[in-house]
C-alpha cells in the first residue's frame, strides 16, 4: 500500500474487534472500508466519463464529416479494452510479477479474485472495485491517440490496433510502474495517477502514429478548423471533473491525499489554462477559447503523476511551465515541421506526462505524503534520476512498439481510408452515417 | 417583372428587411451564403495558429418585383445596406418570366 | 435487508459501544454508515442525471423539429414524476405491504420517517436516502417509454399519461418486487437493480403504447434518420456513467457486492456493444455508430436485474447474447411489422430486461452473492421458474394497463396531435419553441 | 460544526481507541472519517461540473454569434477564482475572523493546513477538502453573473471585474455568513448552502451590473431568441445534478442531514418546474420548455439555503411560490422596464435566494435539523427578523460594491466592446473564434 | 431553357420531390431559406415573452427545364404544394442561356 | 453580365474557389445545397436498416462575370470539378440585367 494510511489504526483496531465479535461477522471481508469503497468506485465513474470527455473534446475540433468517426472510436475503446481489460489486460498489468516485466496470466477473466482487498495495492476496497478503477486508466489512454490519427485511419484498422496497443505497450508499462515486482516501481519511480502510465505512452505513441500514418490529405490547407467549440468547452468541462475521480481516486482512499490531489489537480489547471490564455492573447491579439480549455487539460494532465506528491505553490508553477511548453511545441511542430499530430496529443499528453513526471523530481515532499518521497527542493537527490530513468523507458519502449505495431498492421490490412473517403470524411465512409442531418 | 438579388453583411440584414416592408416589399425569401469579393476575409485563431477565412457570411435577399419597382427596392437596399467599408456586398438583377402564387394560381404581378 | 454485509459486524459492535458511549450521542441515528451513505447519495444523483442522458440519447435520434419535444418531456417527467413520489408513489411502492400487491399510503409526503435508516430495505442509510435513491428509478422509468410515442403524442395527454403510469403500472410492480411483502419477492424473484419492474415494465408499456397511438404519419418514408449523432452518442456516454449508480448503487452499500455490479455492469455493456458492432458491420457492411451505442445500452438493461448476482463470465454472454436477440427484433419489427416503436424501446429495454432477469435463474450463484440465489448452473432448480413467473406477471400487467389508460386518455383527451400539427413537428406546435435557431 | 453529528460519539470512542492504538497510528489525521470525506470529494467535483453546466445553460441561451464567448466565459472564472481562492480567496473568507467582516491572510497560499480537518468548519474530514468544496462555491457565484452582462461586455474588463468582485464581495460575505465570527452567523443567520452566499450576491450583482452597463444595442428586437435549446435542457440537466453535490454536500458529513438536503431540492426543483410548466401554459397557451427548465433552476436556487433545515412540505412551497415569482418579476422586467438582465439572473438567482433565506425563517424546524434553528411555523419568532437582517446587508452590499467596481473598471478600461464588435458578435470579435463551422 | 424556382412549405418538400420524379424531373437542387409574404410569422415564445418570428423556413426547389416541359413542371409543384393557406408560396421562372454537365461537358438541352 | 451557376461536389469546392481566384475571378458567392439528379443518392445506415439518400449535398457557386469572360470562368470550373463520375454536377448561365456595388452604388461591369 502506497498511501498515507491514518486508517491502518483503524483497521489495526478492526482487526482485534472482529476476533472478539467473529460470531457475528459473515466472512471476513471487513477490512473493506465503506467510504474508501465508496469514493473508488465513484473514481471510476468519473474517469470512465472522461472518455466520451475525450470524445467530445476531439469530436468539436475535427471537421464535420468526421464529427460521428471520432466520438464512436471514442465509444468503441471503452468496450474493445473493458473486454480485454477483463479478458487478461488486468492480470498482465496487476497479476503476479514475471521478472519485473509483465503480470501473469494467473487473474485472467477475473474469477475468484473480486471480493477481498488486494492489500498490495489497495488494503481497504474489493479488489474489484480497484479492478475497474485501473479498467478506465486502461480505456481512456488509447482513446487520447486517437487526437493524432482522427480524420485518416480505417476503423477496422484502428479497433485491432487498439487491442494490440493495450496489450503490448499499456499493460506492461503499467505493471512496470504500479504493478507490484514491476521494475520502474522496484527502481522507485513514482507516477501517482498515470503521468508516465497514461499520458507519456499515449502522447509518445501518438507522435509515432501521426509520423507512421502520414498527413490528412488537405493537412496545411488551413481549413481544419473546429466545427463545433461548444463541444470542445463541454467535453472540457468533462475531463475537468472527470480529472477529480482519475486523480483524487489514485489516492485509493478518502483522505487527506485524495484531498490534496483534488486541491493541487484543480490549481494546476488554473495555472494551465490562465497561463495559456496569457500567451495566446500575447501572441495572436486575443485570447483563445479552445486555446483556454487546451491550457486546462495540458494543466490537468502535467499535474497527474505529482498530484499526490506536491503542494500547492508547486501545482501552480507545474501548471503554468506545462502551458508554456506545449504551446511552443504546438507552435513549432505547426511552423517547423510536416508532423500532422492533428489534435496535438503529444504536446498535450507526452509532454505534460513529462513534465509532470520530472516534477515530482524536484517538489516532492514526504511532508505531503510520506509515502512519496523527497524531490531536489526537499533534498531528495536520487528521485529526479529514478524519474528521468522511468520516463526515457517509457518514451523509448511507446515510440519504438507503436511504430512496430502500425507497419505491421499497415502490411497486413492497411493503415489509412482511401484519398476519396478521405475527401467524403469518415461518417459516411466508415459508418454511413452523417453526424448533423 | 425582375429579381432582385442582395447579398449583404449579416448585421444589416434586420435593417433591410424592415425597411423593404416599409417600402412596400413584404415579399423576400433569404438565404445564408458565404461569399468572398475584394474583401479579405477574418483571421481566425485555432489554439497557437491564425488562419485566413476568406469565405465570408452573408446574407442574400431576393425579392421579386414588378419592373416600375426596381429602382425602389434597390434604393431601399442600398441606403441601409451600406457601411461605406469593402464587404458591403453586391446587389444583381435578373429578369423574370413569370411568377405564380401557389395557393392560388394566380399568375404576373399580381402573384407577387 | 437483502445485501451481504460484512459490516453487520461493525453495525453489531458499534451498538455496543453506543451503550457505553451513550451520553455523548445525540441520538439513536449511529446505525448510519457514512461510507454506505455517500455511494448511495452519489448513486442517486448519478441515476437523476440518466435522465437528461435519455433525453439526449432519444433527441439525438429524433429529427430536428421534435427535438425539443423529446428533450423536454423527459425533463418534465423528473418534475412530475418526483413530485408524485414524494406525495404518494413511494409509500405505495415500499409502504406497508398491502395483501402483497400495493404498499398503503401510510407514508404520503414523506414525513417522519427520513432520518433513520429502514433496516428492511437498507440499514445503513437514512431512508431520506432509499427513498431519494428509488425515486430516480420511478423516475427514469417513464422516461423511457417516450422513446415508443415520440413525434406524434400530445404534451398534454403524456403529462397525464406518466402520472398515471407511474401510479397505476410502477408503484404496484416496484411494490411487487422490491417492496417488503411484495408476492414476487416473497416468491422469491430476484430483480437486483430494476430489470423487471424498469426495464420490463418500460419495455413492454412501449410497446402498447406504440401499437395504441399507431404509426407516425411518414413512418417508413426512409427520412426518420438522427438530426444529431453527437448527441446520440454523449447520451450513451451519460447513461454508461450514470449506470454504475443504477446497477452498483443497488447493493445500498458501498460494498464487494457493489464492487461486483459495477465490474459486470462495465463488462456486460462492453460486450454487448462489440456484439453489435460485428453485427452490423457483418449485416450492412459496416460498423454503425449509432448502433454501438444503442448496443452498449441494451447491454446495460439486460445486466441490470442480473448485477449482483453473476460473475464476469456470465455477464460476457449474457450482454452479447442481448444484442443479437435486440438486433434481430428491430430488424423484424421493422421488416415484418409496422408497429412502430419508433426509438425501439421494446427491444431495447423489453427484451433486454426480460433476458438479464431470467439469466438469472441461469447464472446467478451464492458464491457471488450470499443474499442472491442459486442458477441452474450452480444447481439451483427452481429459481428459474420463479423468474418466468415474474416477468410474465409484469408483462401481462404493463401490457394491460398501458393499454388501459391510454385507452381511456384518447377517450378523454386524445392521444396525439393533429395531422398538421405532426407535420409541422412537436417543438413549435406543442411548445412554441425551435431546437436552433 | 453546524451539523447533527450522531457520528460524534463515534469520534469519541475513537479519540480513546487512538490512544490505546497510539502506537500504530502513523499520525493523528484518524478524526478524519472516510465516508464523510468521499461525500465532500464527490460534492466538490459535482459542484465544479455546474460551473460548465451554467455556460451550456446561458450558452444555449444567447444567439449564435456570442455561443462560444459566453461558455469560455464560464469556464475561464473557473481558472480565475480556482487560482485566486488558492491565493488569498479561502483565506479572506475562512480565515481567522477580523472584527466579523473578514477573514485574516493568514491561510493564504494554503500550506500547512491541509492534512487535518478544521473541525470549527467540518470535523470529520481534511481541511484540503473543504477548501476544494467552498471552492468550487467561490466559482460558480461569478460565473452565474455573466448572464447579466452577455453578449456585449469586454472579456478583458470580465476577467478582472471577477477577480475583484470575488475579492471585494464574495469573500466577505461568505465570510460574515458562514466564516468562523462572521457577523451574520454570529448573529444566527442560517444559510445552509449559499441561498445568501451565492445566489443572493450573484442576483444582485447581476441586476447592478446589467444597470450599469446598459442594454444590448438590439434589446426589445425580439430576435433575441435561444439559439440551441438542447444546449439549454442540457445545462439544466447538469446543474440539478451537480446541485445534489452543492446542497446536499453542504452537509460535510454523508449522514441524515445531507439525505434531507438531498430530498427537498430535488423536491423544490420538481415543484417549481412544474409550477412555471402550468404558469406559461395559462399565460401562453402552451407550456415553454426553456421556462420548465428555468423553472427548475429558480426551484433548485430557492432551496439552497433552506434545505438543511427544511422538510418536504415546506420544499413543495418554497419551490412553487418561488417560481411564480420568479416569474412575475421576469414579466414585469420586460414589459415594465428597460432594464437589460440579459438571462434573467435576478429573477432567478436574486429572488431565488432571497425567498430560500426567509422562508428559512417560516418553516426551519429544529426536528429536522438540531444545528438549525426554529422558524415561524415551528414557533421561532427572531429567525425571521436575522434572516431578513442578513438578506438585506447582503442586497445593500452587493449592489454598492458591484456599482463601484464597475464604475471603477468603465473608467479604467471600459466595459463594452465597441458597437460593430457587438455587431458582428464576441465569438469573433473577442476571441478570434466561431461556435460552429 | 427555364429555371424554376418554386419557394414551398418544408413539409410539402417530400411530395414535391417525388412528384417531380414521377413526372420525369429528377434533376433538382434544394435550398433550406427563409422567407416573408403575405405570411403573418409564427409566434414563438420564450420564458415570459411570445415574439413573432416573420421570417419562416421555406425550402426553395430549382429544377432547370426544357422551354417545353416549363407547364407540365408547373402544374406538377401546384397540384401537391398547394394546400390552400396564406404562406403556401410562390414560383418564379427566369430564362437560362445555358447548361452545361460537368461530368462531359454537354451543353444545352441534352445537359439537363 | 451573366452570371454563372455551378453546383458542385462538395470536396470539390477548395480547388473551385482557389482555381476561380487565380483566374481572375475573386468574387463568389456560396451555398450549401441538395441536389438530385442522375446519381443514385447514397446509402446511409440506422441500427438494423439501411436506407437511400437521395438529395446529396452540393456547393453551388455563383459568379456573375461580363459577358466576354464566361467561357473562361466555365473552362475554369469544369476543369477542376469534373471527377469523371456521376454526380458531378451541372452549370447554368444565366442573363444578369444590372449589377451595383452596394458600397459605392458603381453600376454595370465596373461593379463586378
Ligand atoms: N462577381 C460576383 N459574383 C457573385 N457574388 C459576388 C461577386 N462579387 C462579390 N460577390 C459577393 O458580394 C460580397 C461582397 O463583395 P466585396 O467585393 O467584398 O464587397 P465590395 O463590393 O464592397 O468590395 C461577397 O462576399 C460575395 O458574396
Ligand atoms: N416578391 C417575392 N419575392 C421573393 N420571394 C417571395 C416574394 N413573395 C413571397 N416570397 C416567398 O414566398 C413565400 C410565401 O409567400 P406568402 O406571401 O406567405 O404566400 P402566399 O403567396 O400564399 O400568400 C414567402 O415566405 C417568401 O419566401
Ligand atoms: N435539371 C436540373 N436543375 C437543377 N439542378 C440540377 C438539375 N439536374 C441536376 N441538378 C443538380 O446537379 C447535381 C448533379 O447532377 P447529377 O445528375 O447527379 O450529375 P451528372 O450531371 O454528373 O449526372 C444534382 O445533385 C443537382 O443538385
Amino acid at each position: 500500500m502506497q498511501k498515507l494510511s491514518g486508517r491502518r489504526s483503524i483497521a489495526f483496531f478492526s482487526a482485534i474487534v472482529l476476533l472478539a465479535t467473529n460470531a457475528f461477522a459473515d466472512n471476513a471481508v471487513s477490512k473493506v472500508d465503506s467510504g474508501d469503497t465508496a469514493w473508488v468506485l465513484v473514481s471510476a465513474a468519473l474517469v470512465l466519463f472522461m472518455t466520451p470527455g475525450v470524445g467530445l473534446f476531439y469530436g468539436g475540433l475535427v471537421r464535420r464529416k468526421n464529427a460521428v468517426s471520432i466520438l464512436i472510436q471514442s465509444f468503441t475503446i471503452i468496450a474493445l479494452v473493458g473486454l480485454q481489460w477483463a479478458a487478461f489486460g488486468y492480470s498482465l498489468a496487476f497479476g503476479p510479477d514475471i521478472a519485473g516485466l509483465i503480470g501473469g496470466l494467473n487473474w485472467a477473466g477475473l474469477t475468484g479474485i473480486l471480493s477481498d482487498p488486494n492489500p498490495v495495492y489497495a488494503a481497504t476496497i474489493p479488489q474489484s472495485v480497484f479492478i475497474m478503477f485501473q479498467a478506465m486508466f486502461a480505456i481512456i489512454t488509447p482513446a487520447l491517440i486517437i487526437g493524432a490519427t482522427t480524420d485518416r485511419m480505417k476503423f477496422s484498422t484502428l479497433c485491432i490496433f487498439v487491442l494490440l496497443w493495450s496489450t503490448i505497450v499499456y499493460d506492461p508499462v503499467a505493471h512496470w510502474v504500479w504493478g507490484s515486482g514491476g521494475w520502474l516501481k522496484n527502481a522507485g519511480a513514482l507516477d501517482f495517477a498515470g503521468g508516465i502510465v497514461v499520458h507519456v505512452t499515449a502522447g509518445v505513441s501518438a507522435l509515432a502514429a501521426a509520423i507512421v500514418l502520414g498527413r490528412r490529405r488537405d493537412h496545411g490547407a488551413g481549413n481544419l478548423v473546429p466545427h463545433n467549440v461548444p463541444m470542445v468547452i463541454l467535453g472540457g468541462g468533462v475531463l475537468w471533473f472527470g480529472w477529480f475521480g482519475f486523480n483524487a481516486g489514485s489516492a485509493l482512499e478518502a483522505n487527506a491525499i485524495a484531498g490534496n490531489a483534488f486541491l493541487v489537480t484543480n490549481t494546476a489547471a488554473c495555472a494551465a489554462a490562465i497561463t495559456w490564455m496569457l500567451i495566446s492573447w500575447i501572441h495572436m491579439g486575443k485570447p483563445n477559447a479552445v486555446g483556454i480549455v487546451t491550457g486546462a487539460v495540458v494543466g490537468l494532465a502535467t499535474i497527474t503523476p505529482a498530484a499526490g506528491y506536491v503542494g500547492v505553490p508547486a501545482a501552480v508553477i507545474i501548471g503554468a511551465f506545462a502551458s508554456v511548453v506545449s504551446y511552443v511545441a504546438m507552435y513549432l511542430k505547426n511552423t517547423r515541421t510536416k508532423i500532422d499530430d492533428s489534435l496535438d496529443v503529444f504536446a498535450c499528453h507526452g509532454l505534460g506526462g513529462t513534465i509532470g513526471a520530472l516534477a515530482i523530481g524536484i517538489f516532492a515532499s514526504k511532508a505531503i505524503n510520506p509515502a512519496g518521497g523527497d524531490g531536489l527542493l526537499a533534498g531528495g537527490a536520487s528521485l529526479l534520476g529514478t524519474q528521468v530513468l522511468a520516463v526515457a523507458a517509457t518514451w523509448i519502449y511507446s515510440f519504438v512498439v507503436t511504430i512496430v505495431i502500425l507497419k505491421v498492421l499497415d502490411a497486413l490490412m492497411g493503415l489509412r481510408v482511401s484519398a476519396e473517403e478521405e475527401e467524403i470524411g469518415l461518417d459516411l465512409t466508415q459508418h454511413g452515417e452523417k453526424a448533423y442531418t | 417583372m425582375k429579381k432582385i438579388e442582395a447579398i449583404i453583411r449579416p448585421e444589416k440584414f434586420d435593417e433591410v428587411k424592415n425597411a423593404l416592408a416599409d417600402a412596400g416589399f413584404p415579399g423576400i425569401t433569404t438565404y445564408e451564403v458565404k461569399g468572398r469579393g475584394r474583401q479579405k476575409g477574418i483571421t481566425l485563431s485555432y489554439r497557437t495558429s491564425e488562419y485566413r477565412v476568406d469565405m465570408l457570411s452573408k446574407v442574400k435577399v431576393e425579392l421579386t418585383v414588378r419592373d416600375e419597382d426596381v429602382e425602389k427596392a434597390l434604393e431601399t437596399i442600398i441606403k441601409v445596406a451600406k457601411t461605406g467599408n469593402i464587404g458591403d456586398g453586391k446587389i444583381f438583377v435578373l429578369p423574370v418570366e413569370e411568377a405564380i402564387r401557389v395557393r392560388t394560381g394566380e399568375r404576373g404581378d399580381s402573384a407577387l
